[in-house]
Parts: structure tokens; C-alpha cells; sequence
């Protein structure tokens, strides 16, 4: 079940219906008991006094790819995971909309709290993913993680 | 086979150097590489990266062929 | 933002598409960057032998509702949430289906995560709900919280 | 005014009282009344349950009017 075969990557924002999406397909297997979900939405924060209208995301998109597969065999594995799914945006995405999904499914719901909370710090720690800041006035700078 | 390696460059990089590829001529290992990068490209030393061989990223000294996949990355910031 | 002044409970199966619309409501607030969310969905454990084909879902509505407000209201303040939600079904869910949903807004993932996880350890420990299970058989269990 | 409490049951206690209410004559605080109803439904030792008054659970003794909203609560099993 794992990523399914499918993309990490998604042009511009994620829409908010592709959570619900995935629920229904998995919830197809009666062993899962819990599903944890994260969702990462560009804020308008202040850079130079001016609020950030949309972050810019580039990747290395060949080593992204490779490197999201390793992580989710061992979250899968480490957590007992009946599923998960990780999307992240590239290109622009506007403030207030959705920059990264992702979703676990498993018995219990202890695993898929937990898987869920080590893939959202993996994908941001480990994946070769940038984001540029943009703000009104054509400037940017380049995003931070904390 | 090609006498000179291409670096790709990501993130804030490309804005630090104007590019998204560097060609610099072949050397033997990574170690060799980032004397010479830094001799071409001393904008490098402005910021922090580390350097990818094969979508690895690598933290000790790699050989390298002319069909080496190099890359410059700058802190990550995805999510 | 909190509970919004909707009921707790919700007739039946949970639909997933809920949660979506939840997060287009609140994705308009853009000082939001994280949104963690939680579901429930009922298992086809097996009891004697038999797996659960449904659990029926009874509850001390107002003594319920009364309790919700105050955890929410605790949660928004401990953690500095921008919005929650919490959901849980009345009556026969079945298995594959969905009983209950909790979903965090927030400016940054840590309070969203936490804030989450303690909304849902609350519901299960402090809620006065109850839910019998049901196997093919017509027989059932009273279901135990571990 | 009322000389009876009305008592709300839950979950596995309306299976084995075979009621989801019972009646028994006021009486002045939840300690008498947990005497006289484990007299006149003995039933009740056989599970575990809390009191709750007026929506709110009990752990001390509480005074009792024919207004108080008693109910007898097993373990809780939500979610």
C-alpha cells in the first residue's frame, strides 16, 4: 500500500479532497482502526514587514523521490502501517492554501499518530525541497525550517 | 565519456550564482572538487550546502566518474 | 472557532469528506500553517470467533456535550489553537466506517499534533459514551477501552 | 415536588438491569442512595459504574433534591 505507486510530488496547492479521497479507498480494509492525518498550509507571515503572499517550492525531484521510498519502507515497517501517503506541492502555492498531506492508516491508533508525526519531520528535515518566500513587493527570501 | 563534470545547484544557490548547472573539469574525488569549486565559484563560501553524489548525500570523500550525479544543496525547507 | 456551536454528535457513520470541508472553512485564516487531524473507524475485530460487523454507539448526550465544551475550550487555550472540531456517531456504525473525527488548526505543527492527540485521548477517556458490538450472530459484546 | 429519584442507566447496565431508568424513594444524599440501591437491585454489584449529578461525576458525597439529575455510569467506551 505503500505511496501506491503514486507521485510525491503535486503542481501548485494540494486540494483539501484528496485526504478524504484516500480515506475512503483504505478504509475499504477492516483491520484499520485509526487514521492520522497532517496538512501543511502556507502562512502569511511578515518578511520585511510584509506579509508573504505564496512560497515557491523547487526539488531535486530524482533524489526527493528516491529518498520519500526509503523513508516510508521504514515508517511502514517501524510502525505497522496498513497504508500512508505523502504529497508535497512544487511551483507556487498561495498563502492559505495546502503545501503538504500526509496520511496514515493503521489498527491502532497509537501507530498511526506516531508514524504520521515521524514522517511530517522527516519530509521536512530529509527531502531536497526549497521554498522561496514571496511577498507583495517581488522580493523573496528563502524559507527556513525551524 | 566527457572530460568535465556538470554540478547541479538548488534553493538559494541558483540565486547566489546565477545558475542552475556548473561545469568545472573533471577531478578525481569530491575532495578535489570543492578546492576547485570554490576556487571557480568563491560566491560558494557565502552559504551553507552539502553535496550529493547519485542522490546520496555524501559526508566523506567519493570518487567520482564523468557519469557522477553531483549536486549542491543548500539547507532543505520543504513542508 | 470552537466546535463552531455544532452538536458533538452526528447520526450514523462519519462521512471523510467532513474533514475537507472543515479545512477549506478555516484555510481562510492565514495564520494557519498546520492542521493535524484524527480518525476513528470501527474494526472487524473478532469476538467469540465472530468478527464485528457494527458497533452501536449510546451516549449521555447533554452530560456529553456539556463535557466536550470544556476539554475544547481547556485544549484552545493549553495549546493556542486557531480552530477544532470534534465528531463523534450516534447509533450503528459499521465496520469500515467512520465514528469519530477530530481536526486541529494551528499556526505551527507542534500545538496542532499535541493539541490533536490530547483532544482524542480525551474523548475516548472522559466522554460519557458507550458502544456495544455487534457480530453476525445477533450476539454482543460491551466494547473496553484500553 | 416528587417523593421518588429518577435514575438514568447506560451502556451494559441497562442490559443487566433490563432498564435505561430507575425509581427509587428520594433520599437525602448519594451515600443513602447507593445503600438502597444496591438493596433493590443487586444487580448493580456486579459491574463497575460512577455517579454523576446534574451532568457532572460524583466522588464524594453529594446532597440530593428531587430536582437532581442522577445517572449510573459504566466505563466509558467512546471512540
Amino acid at each position: 500500500m505503500i505511496l501506491q505507486g503514486e507521485q510525491l510530488f503535486h503542481q501548485g496547492a494540494i486540494p483539501a479532497g484528496k485526504l478524504a479521497d484516500y480515506i475512503q479507498q483504505w478504509g475499504g480494509d477492516h483491520s484499520t482502526g485509526a487514521f492520522a492525518s497532517f496538512l501543511g498550509q502556507v502562512r502569511a507571515d511578515l518578511v520585511n514587514n510584509e506579509p508573504v503572499t505564496a512560497i515557491e517550492y523547487t526539488a531535486y525531484e530524482t533524489m526527493a523521490e528516491e529518498k520519500m521510498q526509503e523513508i516510508a519502507t521504514g515508517v511502514q515497517q517501524q510502525y505497522g502501517l496498513n497504508a500512508l501517503q505523502v504529497k508535497h506541492s512544487l511551483g507556487l502555492v498561495r498563502s492559505g492554501e495546502i503545501c503538504l498531506m500526509v496520511i496514515t492508516a493503521s489498527a491502532h491508533r497509537k501507530a498511526a499518530i506516531e508514524g504520521c508525526n515521524e514522517l511530517v519531520e522527516r519530509v521536512k528535515k530529509e527531502l531536497p525541497i526549497w521554498g522561496k518566500e514571496i511577498t507583495g513587493s517581488a522580493n523573496h527570501q528563502w524559507k527556513i525550517n525551524q | 565519456m566527457t572530460d568535465t563534470l556538470t554540478i547541479r545547484c538548488f534553493g538559494q544557490l541558483t540565486d547566489i550564482l546565477g545558475s542552475a548547472r556548473l561545469e568545472v573539469p573533471i577531478t578525481n574525488d569530491s575532495e578535489e572538487l570543492m578546492h576547485l569549486l570554490l576556487k571557480e565559484y568563491p560566491l560558494l563560501k557565502t552559504t551553507r550546502f552539502i553535496v550529493s553524489v547519485d542522490r546520496k548525500v555524501i559526508r566523506e570523500k567519493t570518487v567520482l566518474t564523468p557519469g557522477s550525479e553531483i549536486a549542491l544543496l543548500p539547507p532543505f525547507s520543504g513542508g
